[in-house]
């Protein structure tokens, strides 16, 4: 087919919800989106979606809290927020000014808390959906992550559910036996998208001090060295489980964020990158563009689960 | 203030010692907002590994555009860094954080610490170049070695500076430790400023505070995006709450941070 | 304390076994210790892993089989091997040459298979252990691999104790929710000790032809892109299980080795990084070393577990 | 036949096109065991990014020690190794594999396409050196644009070749594909030696099989090792068996491969 003459189509939706691109900030990566400000046209993003938000404010873990890995880094920044109130009247101004969607990452300590957090930021305006962030320990059962447990993942679902009409994106844990039987119970508990991966779990440790390098010992990893595991999952969820799916774990690049595409994630989350290339997301979008002229794809939509397997 | 994602050529690369270089880039967007104390995450080599910006602060900005760092290779991507020719790139995201206030009226000691010196030169040459006046500089250098700070020593009385140098091994200046030449003279100062070792800050910043003179600090800590966004780079504050190094710091009053833990 | 005129003592054990260090060569990585005759003094290895043996050869699966990752590669040779008649007729006898400990790696598509194939190995001379890997899928469990679920895992391990009386060593997934839970599965099955970790399960597309990279669609991620997680499992296992661990997973250099000795690990498998610096083993037990005389540590065993968390 | 790990010194690095260079290497070892056909596995760079080693045929070995590649830049490995400059260091294992075996008493017909070239000068400068009876030598070179391949084409004449030359856009010699001027030679052939793209190395191998004339091809693939260990680098046997690229080959009779799946 003959190079196309107009831009490519780069609009994707999750249910009703409408996105100018495929391309959004992962939770934790971007702070409240005003910090990169000056890297990045906020206006051009899919949507962002912000640092994880609880009931109340929280400290975090005690430094250090990040080291890096090869191709990756490890963080245990311990879900530090300025908690719910906070968020909205002091971050929500400058988030309600841009023309991006924004997704609220939430998290919790138990199922009453991500109910009760999840009514207190419906309504607000500005926001256009939830992310429920499930690979906290529920400190109820043990600590054990309700991201780990389907029947706990269904349960956050449902009572987040329950208490917003706002679409809800729950986003899985990928430290688990079987990916599509936790993204199947999620769905089922009626989730409206399912985002993944959140980080792996990992450890790296100082041999001269023989001391964990991270102070809370073990941490969360990410970047270009979880991809491979990522994209994987992703294409196990999307090709088993009906609702849609976003894409997360090692996207830097247009490439990567192709990848995801194929496998079928109908939008992607860019992460560490945005550490290391504050630029990243914006390079992304053009570079999906790009793609799209040169395979002679009118629309973004037609390469989502496009990959080709047996033969 | 704008920050600026740049793409900066080096001009130079000097050797001062076996570990200790000093990188000259054509960086002018970032050059014309820096200010003393302020940092730049520079990206070093080109492939993931590795991944991660490092943190320098801007050592000297002579109003050329250019941004001069001065870096000790101590690990894999300062090493990437010291093998950069003239010509070749290196992509900078800043002028970052907060850097030093310093009261043109008051007599001032600076007090640095091996790399430490680093933003310290900036600070006298900014000082010196705004407030003609302000001649009281004192500046206190220690290092492991003489061929570490030898060159930094000159250039500091080149631009009048009094300087105090002290190395671990005795081979220039005394030998021992900054803070000994330091505390002699801190009955003559006003506001100090400081960057090194945790230790040495946390020594200079005791005697500060038991003299009563407000002090400065520049503090490390281990970062991943430099712009306040992955919440990584904490200390302990001295009210029980975090400080974010890259946002709040990295200069800070000494009196914020809890020295010991 | 000054450092030691005495060479350290880098002798460790597992059970009855004595290894004259702890640096051993992963399963599948070092094909049959003879492809790195030319590279690596094979008498100074503590013990050689070699490929996974089933009862009847088996040919493996359609190329490509590998692809670089981030920091890591993706490996889908699909177990080819030679079967285990022509290992010990053709493999053994250069093996039994080496001064270093043999150590025979099985796989099964059945519990039967892994038992049978455990009978065949025991008495022949020159093999001082079998190590398990139920990373393959049962068969007769529609697939599901033996290292997912801990009964699967922990029956393999009884069939091989009952078959054969050398060591026998399990070597897990890390694929799993809950990695110290089939620790203590295949523990209370009877395992002289653990492995860990195998593959990560990963992916990767190519964009162009929009098909998998790897033939068989997903393969085993590893090298130093897995290190963080391999270690902090190595960790967990090492502080709840009471069986001895060997450390496995992007080892590369000496401080890697030391990570996972200070972790917990009794001994450490190199893997990955034979391909990209063959000479790395030997490396690794000249480093471990150097790091002892420098901590002033007499003895490897001082460093293992000695991980100080807390304060 | 010993292989060997071998840190090796660039002594020269030349740009033949855009995407084509040369690299000299001093390495002693490696050189003094290397025969036509073999290859090296290249570490690229120095960080864990890129993470394996890239197989390279050698390209030639004068007897001095030195160790030439022919490399196409196509990404990031490649790309690191273009970056290296004389007196920097690569390391390499080698040599691997099988070559190629000519018989000095036949007729011979080389098929180069792309870098596929690299191991076949190696081929020719032996063969004179060793039999220096075997004149007759054809060499058929093709490539995308005269740029890669017009010094190549000259060295091989300048060692007595003779030379037919292909190229897409026919900016020097025929346009089209190197088959076409080898396809009219091929019945004064009697061996036929290729190194070249998956399409070009089938078609080549088709029509010697038709014409009966035997055929040896450089196979390429996705390798781990090198060495024969990992088991990555198969390629289906026309007998329905694998043929692992870096034990059995690379250098195979075209026969033994299945060229159609
Ligand atoms: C605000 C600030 C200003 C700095 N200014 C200078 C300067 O002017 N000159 C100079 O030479 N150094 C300076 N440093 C320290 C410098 O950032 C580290 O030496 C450098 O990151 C080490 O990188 P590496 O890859 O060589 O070492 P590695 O040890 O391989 O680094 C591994 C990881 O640890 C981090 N890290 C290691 N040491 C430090 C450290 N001391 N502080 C923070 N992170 C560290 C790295 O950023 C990287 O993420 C500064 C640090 C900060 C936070
Ligand atoms: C036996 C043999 C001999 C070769 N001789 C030459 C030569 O003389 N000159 C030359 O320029 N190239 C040669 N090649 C191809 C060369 O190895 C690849 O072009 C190179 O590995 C690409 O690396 P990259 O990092 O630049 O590309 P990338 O695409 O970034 O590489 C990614 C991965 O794919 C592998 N890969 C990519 N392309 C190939 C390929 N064509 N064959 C095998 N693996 C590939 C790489 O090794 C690496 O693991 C040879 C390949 C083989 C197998
Ligand atoms: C520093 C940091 C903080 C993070 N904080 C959150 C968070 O608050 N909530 C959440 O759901 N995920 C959080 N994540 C996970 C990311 O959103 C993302 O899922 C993960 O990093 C994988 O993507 P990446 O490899 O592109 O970084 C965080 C990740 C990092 C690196
Ligand atoms: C090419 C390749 C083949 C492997 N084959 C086997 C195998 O046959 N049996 C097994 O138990 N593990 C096998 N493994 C897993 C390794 O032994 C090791 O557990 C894993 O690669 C992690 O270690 P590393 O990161 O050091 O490579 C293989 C790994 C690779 C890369
Ligand atoms: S380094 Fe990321 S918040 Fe400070
Ligand atoms: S490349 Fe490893 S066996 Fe051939």
């Amino acid at each position: 087919m003959d190079s196309l003459k107009v831009a490519p189509d780069l609009r994707v939706s999750i249910g009703d919800l409408s996105f100018a691109n495929p391309v959004m900030t992962a939770s934790g990566t971007f702070g409240y989106a005003k910090e990169f400000n000056d890297f990045v046209q906020l206006d051009r993003l899919g949507a962002v979606a912000v640092k994880g938000i609880s009931l109340e404010p929280r400290a975090g873990n005690p430094p250090p809290r990040v080291v890096e890995t090869p191709a990756g880094m490890l963080n245990a920044i311990g879900l530090e927020n300025v908690g719910v109130a906070r968020f909205i009247s002091d971050k929500m101004p400058f988030l309600r000014g841009c023309k991006c969607r924004v997704i609220v990452n939430i998290l919790g300590d138990s199922i009453e808390e991500y109910a009760r957090l999840s009514e207190k930021l419906t309504g607000v305006a500005g926001i256009d959906g939830l992310e429920v962030n499930i690979s906290c320990p529920n400190v109820k059962k043990g600590g054990v992550a309700f991201g780990t447990v389907p029947e706990m993942a269904q349960a956050v679902t449902k009572s987040v559910k329950g208490a917003t009409d706002l679409p809800v994106i729950v986003k899985l844990s990928p430290n688990v036996s079987d990916i599509v039987a936790m993204a199947q119970a999620v769905a089922d508990g009626g989730a409206d998208a399912l985002s993944l991966i959140n980080t792996l779990i990992g450890m790296a440790i100082d041999t001269k001090t023989r001391t964990p390098k991270l102070a809370n010992i073990i941490g969360g990893l990410s970047g270009p060295a979880v991809k491979p595991v990522a994209l994987r999952m992703v294409w196990q969820v999307a090709s088993n489980v009906s609702i849609p799916v976003i894409g997360i774990g090692g996207i830097g690049t247009a490439e990567d964020a192709v990848e995801f595409l194929i496998a079928g994630a109908t939008a992607i989350q860019v992460g560490t990158a945005n550490f290391y290339n504050p630029g990243a997301t914006e390079a992304i979008i053009d570079g999906i563009s790009d793609y799209l002229v040169e395979q002679g794809q009118a629309s973004v939509r037609d390469i989502i689960g496009s990959l080709k397997v047996g033969n | 203030m704008p920050q600026f994602q740049e793409k900066s050529i080096v001009v130079t690369s000097e050797r001062l010692s076996e570990s200790y270089f000093r990188l000259v880039l054509e960086s002018p967007r970032i050059a014309a907002q820096a200010q003393p104390g302020q940092f730049v995450m520079a990206a070093c080599g080109s492939t993931l590994d590795p991944l991660l910006r490092r943190p320098f602060s801007i050592h000297r900005c002579l109003g050329d555009g250019t941004l001069h760092l001065l870096i000790k290779i101590v690990g894999k991507g300062t090493k990437l860094l010291a093998d950069l020719e003239p010509g070749e790139s290196c992509d900078l995201l800043g002028p970052l954080g907060k850097g030093f206030t310093l009261d043109p009226d008051k007599v001032s000691g600076l007090v640095g610490g091996g790399v430490g010196i680093a933003p310290l030169l900036f600070l006298v040459e900014q000082t010196n170049a705004r407030y003609p006046q302000h001649q009281a500089l004192h500046v206190f250098l220690g290092g492991q070695t003489g061929d570490d700070i030898r060159q930094l020593g000159q250039e500091f009385e080149q631009i009048g500076a009094s300087v105090s140098l002290a190395t671990d091994d005795g081979s220039l200046g005394m030998q021992g430790l900054v803070t000994q030449p330091f505390e002699e003279a801190l009955g003559t100062l006003q506001q100090v400023f400081v960057c090194g070792p945790m230790a040495m800050m946390a020594a200079t910043a005791t005697l500060c505070q038991q003299a009563n003179v407000p002090c400065q600090v520049s503090l490390e800590s281990h970062m991943a995006c430099g712009l306040g966004a992955c919440l990584g780079c904490t200390v302990h504050g001295a009210d029980g709450n975090y400080r974010h190094v890259c946002k709040h710091g990295p200069v800070l009053p000494a009196e914020e941070i809890a020295w010991i833990r």
